[in-house]
């Protein structure tokens, strides 16, 4: 009750220091846009914009199309993760070459990869997967093969002495084992994923919350900019916490180690 | 893409929503592309912020034929000759405006200064370059003391509002923008930046594969184009007004009327192309170490110009 | 013969260019039906001894056989206990213990059966359906009892099986185990630190020396069951078991504090000595 | 040996399989660059536009220019995280506000800042500085937080019981007992400041390699982009192993604490 | 009295409006210079008595004296020494030892020296400059011991310091510590599971009950020292304690298991009545 208190409370302080600089003429109104009651200039306010962009569709489409390229991307950096983390941690040789050569891409910043995925694919939907992907795949090598690589002994013995191998070894044993392993991959992938398309959008151009958020700033328009914060910090934060910190959190429980 | 390789049913156009690219919006507004390519040719067309992107589409086949700066067609060609200059566009229409209160009274007190251009390689980047040479200047690229900043034209007044660049290099009607809403002064109108007068602002610049392609097509953008140039000596006021009206269509925002019929003014529709200083040009993107060589054999084609000239 | 190990050696790699021999000829012969106790200190070679036998490593030289039949890998007729358990946390209680029965190709409907027969046995009839993270740690080795017994092995190997519990739970286990044992007469391999938990299960005590591991002296416990610790055999044993012990300890200590460590091991002669007489 | 060998025979399969690609026709020439040997077009290769970039001293300077603010941004970052994470920790009324605003913040991609970044401090150095920063600062607060909060309560009543409390239990136990969360907040803090600044730069054009990318891609020379892309890879990784990782493993294996 | 429990009470919140009464009426009392065990089954609340004592928690009702001095914080005239010993990582053994000694500002080498003599004592003189990680359990737990006699408490208290250790060092630690305490005379309470460690190193063993904890049974224990195992009274006294800890076993197995467990607790009690003629 208490925290829920404060925390109404904390954002009635931030928004009323907000409020306050925006009207005060300490800075141009266009630097602090106001959040709930319209400056005399303009008088647009980052609230009215939001709904504004909530009732056209604007937003609502934008929205759809960004999280729409962030799950294609993200399942494909999933997909071929997993697949390399698994070779990696079965075959020496992929891990002495790939492995290797994957620590190295995993440093470059998937952003960097831009403009060749321009000359690659043309500007548009592809480079922007291509950035979401590629920026993804490499930690959820990193994170499968680790996870892979650990299995506990004692699973891989216990399974082993009550007959089984091979690909039912893989199946039952080795893939739950990797289970905690694979979900902050799966975390730690999401973060970076959704960084990436955020950027690929600004510098893309084509649809999506990060291009609205460009016509923001070509347009001078902050409280439309605000606006777009708003609602990516409200889909990053549950996707982050209603979605993979659950899920980390339940299988750390469940699988008895602390969190 | 596709589908226009050879005998095309389908011409893509690009072009800036810059007022340098009056041609081809005259000519896609008043219908000359549809009346010279005929019914059953379907056009599309794409708008494009700078050069970079407009040749990065080109280069990726994204589109056949358009108006882009000399610069950026004459600098990528080297690594990617797959695209060819056909005809002039406009000539002038680039002016170096000053922020009020920067204190530049001359190009020599652009020494420390920081100057936005569109971008990269842009043909305002090298006209830059070619009027900070008349005075013994250079940019810090090339261990000057003049910082450039490749920045989207849209985005350059806030910067001037904002004291964070102290000139610009660019074209109209952004020129006119500066002046009437960051309270800019023009330095160097379009008589004086660069060539002046003679500098080539936009060209028409086709992919090598669909000219070879569709020889015909060709032709009749030309011929479309040529017309469109007419028009506009003849009719300067009428084709104000339909620009007017196109940006408002593709991005939303009405332009002022009168700052729009005094950014027309500084500029000079053309179909020549003056080699002369393409290869200027070229030699200062050289000197950038933008390009390997000044050699640009084989950029320019005049045969399609001539043709559609021949036929008028 | 349910198990032969003849002149068993096992070197592991150590470092670049060293090794470290863990066992040295070691003969181990367990009779079918017998429950025979490795007792050593740390790091003797007991788990190594139970993983040969496990077939989940290979001697390096030596022959380790089961039923007469040379040991090539892990097989369904020895299964070993470990001293976490080695439960999948991602399975409940009943695929935990029907995972081997399924392997057998045995239907799912009478693998459950099986399962909750051995369940019952353990007294985990009611906790089917928990995780194991639900379950405290006495609860966990018994599910890991009763996935071994189900699987009928011929001979169940059990690696400090009871090590990490607490006491109280250790002594029911030890009682459970043991009806377990007689119930089903399985041959048991076991290993432990502890004298009492060795004297208190099995019929055989073989005691290892250490660097390199060796079975140093065998005790046979001839004591009725249920065994009562302070049953004077085994209280008589344990005495001379652990005088044994000590000496063994004294090396691993020596190793491990070098000559610091003198005044100490006087100390363990000095106790050793004033009782000897009790046990000779 | 024979890992160092497999390796060096991997980088020659790629460099081969690349350099056969650009010389086919399938693309062209400026898709794929050459690595090593110059194709007709242009006649330049990546590795010669690198040594050139690295004797003229281009790349040096905007490397220096990156890592200076990566420095500086990143240090500012590091120190917020610590403050904000301490005072999270202590003081339940900040957790409850701050926390659970952080919790947002950090689910906001850095580079979304940017439009505001450049209205509030204008085009340039601050701008970026603004975005490294705020992309590292959440993150390090979220770890270093949950590192103070988790501190083995067993450390902590050791040091009672022996007479510490108050500021000398902060500094001799509390602190000393939260370096492997903290450390490990360093090594994703760092991810996302190094992610943050190419995309900052990459908009934001004042020198740097992000700089030096966007002039690649203006130019269409990729072999500029893949060589800036190459120092990108072998900066990041040398960071990133040698620093961060390093730091994790010596500190993780101290504490006890399974790798 | 050094240490002087009275109607001790103490409840846990649990959930949201339930609560947890773990200790029930408490009375304890140690004499200056005795060595007292704590001795129950698992969550009986002998942790929490510990705590109480060392000023890390408080009573719900009822008061806690050491040294006639009532209890309201941690004090260094009361150093407990945990079950994983709680040595910082951080540190190396001496400044570990010496970290309680520079808080009683004591000069830097005044407290190395002290430091060094107490690690004497627990044979480690060679290992100050050694981390934790690197020293093996018996060591970690014989730092923390030096860690603590060298702040000079009046009341050592002990959380279990040897459950997590194997059969053997924990033996060779039963030794040094009895011999720390007839050199020092500290006053020691002592918490464990496990009847012979109770029985081997303390004078008075006190029984716990469990749900709510309370002291259920004292027993003395009169053997001589250094104890032996094999001592007939100290066999006796197991015997003795045994049947009274099995029906608190008893009552935390109905609690685990419920009604599934009826069979189990009968097989216990049939061990106990066959026996229990020898200690009556
Ligand atoms: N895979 C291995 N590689 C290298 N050395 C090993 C390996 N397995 C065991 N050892 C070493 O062999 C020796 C004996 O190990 P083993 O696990 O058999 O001892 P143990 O008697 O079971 O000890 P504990 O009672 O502590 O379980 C130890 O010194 C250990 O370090
Ligand atoms: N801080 C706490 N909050 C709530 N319940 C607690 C707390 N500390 C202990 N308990 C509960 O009090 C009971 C007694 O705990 P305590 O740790 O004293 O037991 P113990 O006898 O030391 O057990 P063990 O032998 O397992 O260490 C347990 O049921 C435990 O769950
Ligand atoms: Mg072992
Ligand atoms: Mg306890």
């Amino acid at each position: 009750m208490i925290t829920v208190l404060r925390r109404v409370l904390f954002v009635i302080v931030i928004v009323t220091i907000w409020e306050i600089i925006s009207k005060t003429n300490l800075f141009p109104t266009f630097m602090f846009p106001p959040l709930l009651i319209p400056n005399d200039p303009g008088g647009v306010t980052v609230l009215g914009t939001l709904v504004d962009g909530l009732i056209t569709g604007q937003i609502i489409e934008a929205t759809s199309v960004t999280l729409g390229r962030l799950l294609i991307g993200f399942s494909i950096a999933v997909v071929l993760g997993l697949t390399f983390g698994f070779l990696i941690a079965r075959f020496k040789w992929v891990d002495d070459t790939l492995g290797f050569f994957v620590t190295a891409l995993q440093s470059i910043p998937s952003i960097v990869w831009f403009p060749l995925a321009i000359v690659w694919f043309g500007l548009g939907n592809l480079a922007i997967l291509f950035i979401v992907a590629i920026g993804a795949t490499w930690t959820m090598t990193v994170n499968a093969s680790t996870g892979f690589k650990n299995v506990p002994s004692i699973y891989l013995n216990a399974a082993r002495t009550l007959g089984s191998s091979g690909t039912h070894l893989a199946r039952t044993v080795i893939l739950p084992a990797s289970v905690p392993h694979i979900i902050s991959g799966l975390r730690v992938a999401w973060a970076f994923a959704w960084r990436a398309i955020m950027a690929g959008e600004l510098f893309g151009a084509a649809g999506g919350l990060g291009y609205l958020l460009d016509m923001g700033r070509s347009l001078q328009a902050m409280d439309l900019v605000l606006s777009i914060m708003i609602v990516i910090g409200i889909i990053g934060t549950i996707i982050d916490n209603q979605v993979f910190l659950r899920m980390e959190r339940n299988v750390s429980r469940k699988w008895g180690v602390g969190t | 893409g596709g589908g226009s390789e050879e005998n095309a049913d389908e011409v893509r156009i690009g072009y800036f929503p810059n007022f340098t690219h009056i041609t081809t919006v005259v000519a896609l507004e008043n219908g000359y592309f549809q009346e010279e390519f005929g019914e059953d040719i379907n056009i599309e067309t794409s708008t494009f912020p700078d050069g970079s992107a407009f040749m990065e589409a080109m280069s990726t086949q994204d589109f056949d034929i358009g108006t882009v700066g000399p610069s950026p067609a004459t600098t990528t060609y080297q690594r990617n000759p797959e695209h060819e200059i056909i005809a002039g566009a406009v000539n002038g229409g680039a002016v170096l405006a000053t922020r009020e209160g920067a204190g530049i009274e001359s190009v020599e007190d652009l020494d420390g200064m920081s100057v936005a251009i569109p971008t990269i390689g842009s043909t305002q980047d090298i006209m830059l370059r070619e009027t900070l040479s008349e005075v013994g200047l250079d940019v810090e690229d090339s261990d000057g003391t003049v910082s450039m900043l490749p920045q989207a034209p849209a985005d350059t007044s806030t910067l001037f509002l904002q004291d964070d660049v102290d000139a610009a290099a660019t074209q109209e009607p952004w020129g006119v923008y500066l002046e009437n809403q960051a309270d800019a002064d023009i330095l160097l109108d379009e008589e004086e930046f660069a060539w002046g007068t003679a500098s080539t602002t936009t060209v028409v610049t086709a992919r090598n594969a669909f000219t070879e392609g569709n020889p015909d097509l060709t032709e009749d953008y030309l011929r479309a184009h040529i017309r469109a140039i007419e028009f506009i000596e003849e009719n300067q006021q009428e084709a104000v007004e339909i620009f007017i009206d196109h940006i408002e269509d593709i991005a939303g925002n009405e332009l002022d009327y009168e700052e729009t019929m005094e950014a027309s003014d500084r500029l000079n529709p053309t179909y020549e192309i003056n080699e002369e200083v393409l290869q200027e040009m070229a030699t200062i993107s050289y000197e950038a170490e933008y390009m390997q060589s000044d050699d640009i054999e084989g950029l320019v084609n005049r045969a399609f110009l001539e043709a559609a000239l021949e036929e008028e | 013969m349910k198990v032969n190990l003849e002149q068993v050696n096992k070197t592991f790699p150590k470092g670049k260019n060293n090794s470290l021999h863990v066992l040295h000829d070691i003969d181990l012969k367990i009779e079918a039906g017998e429950f025979v106790s490795l007792l050593g200190p740390s790091g003797c070679g007991k788990s190594t001894i139970l993983n040969l036998i496990a077939g989940l490593d290979s001697p390096t030289s030596g022959e380790v056989h089961v039923n007469d039949k040379k040991v090539k890998g892990p097989g369904t007729d020895r299964v070993v206990v470990f001293q976490q358990g080695g439960l999948f946390p991602w399975m409940n209680v009943l695929d935990n213990v029907t995972y081997g029965l399924l392997l057998k190709k045995m239907s799912k409907k009478e693998a459950e059966e099986k399962a909750m027969e051995g369940l019952r046995m353990v007294h985990l009839g009611n906790f089917t359906k928990a995780y194991p993270h639900e379950l405290s740690g006495g609860m966990k080795q018994r599910v890991a009892i009763a996935r071994s017994l189900v699987m009928d092995p011929d001979v169940l190997l059990m690696d400090e099986p009871f090590a990490a519990l607490d006491e109280q739970t250790r002594i029911i286990l030890h009682q459970e185990l043991q009806e377990i044992w007689q119930k089903t007469g399985k041959t048991i391999l076991f290993i432990t630190h502890n004298i009492r938990e060795a004297l208190t299960l099995s019929e055989r005590v073989l005691l290892m020396s250490t660097r390199p591991g060796a079975i140093k002296k065998t005790f046979t416990v001839q004591a009725a069951r249920p065994r009562d610790p302070s049953d004077s055999v085994l209280v008589n044993l344990e005495k001379r078991v652990m005088s044994e012990l000590e000496e063994e300890m004294e090396k691993v200590l020596k190793e491990e504090f070098g000559d610091d460590y003198r005044f100490k091991t006087s100390a363990v002669r000095d106790r050793d000595r004033d009782h000897m007489g009790d046990h000779i």
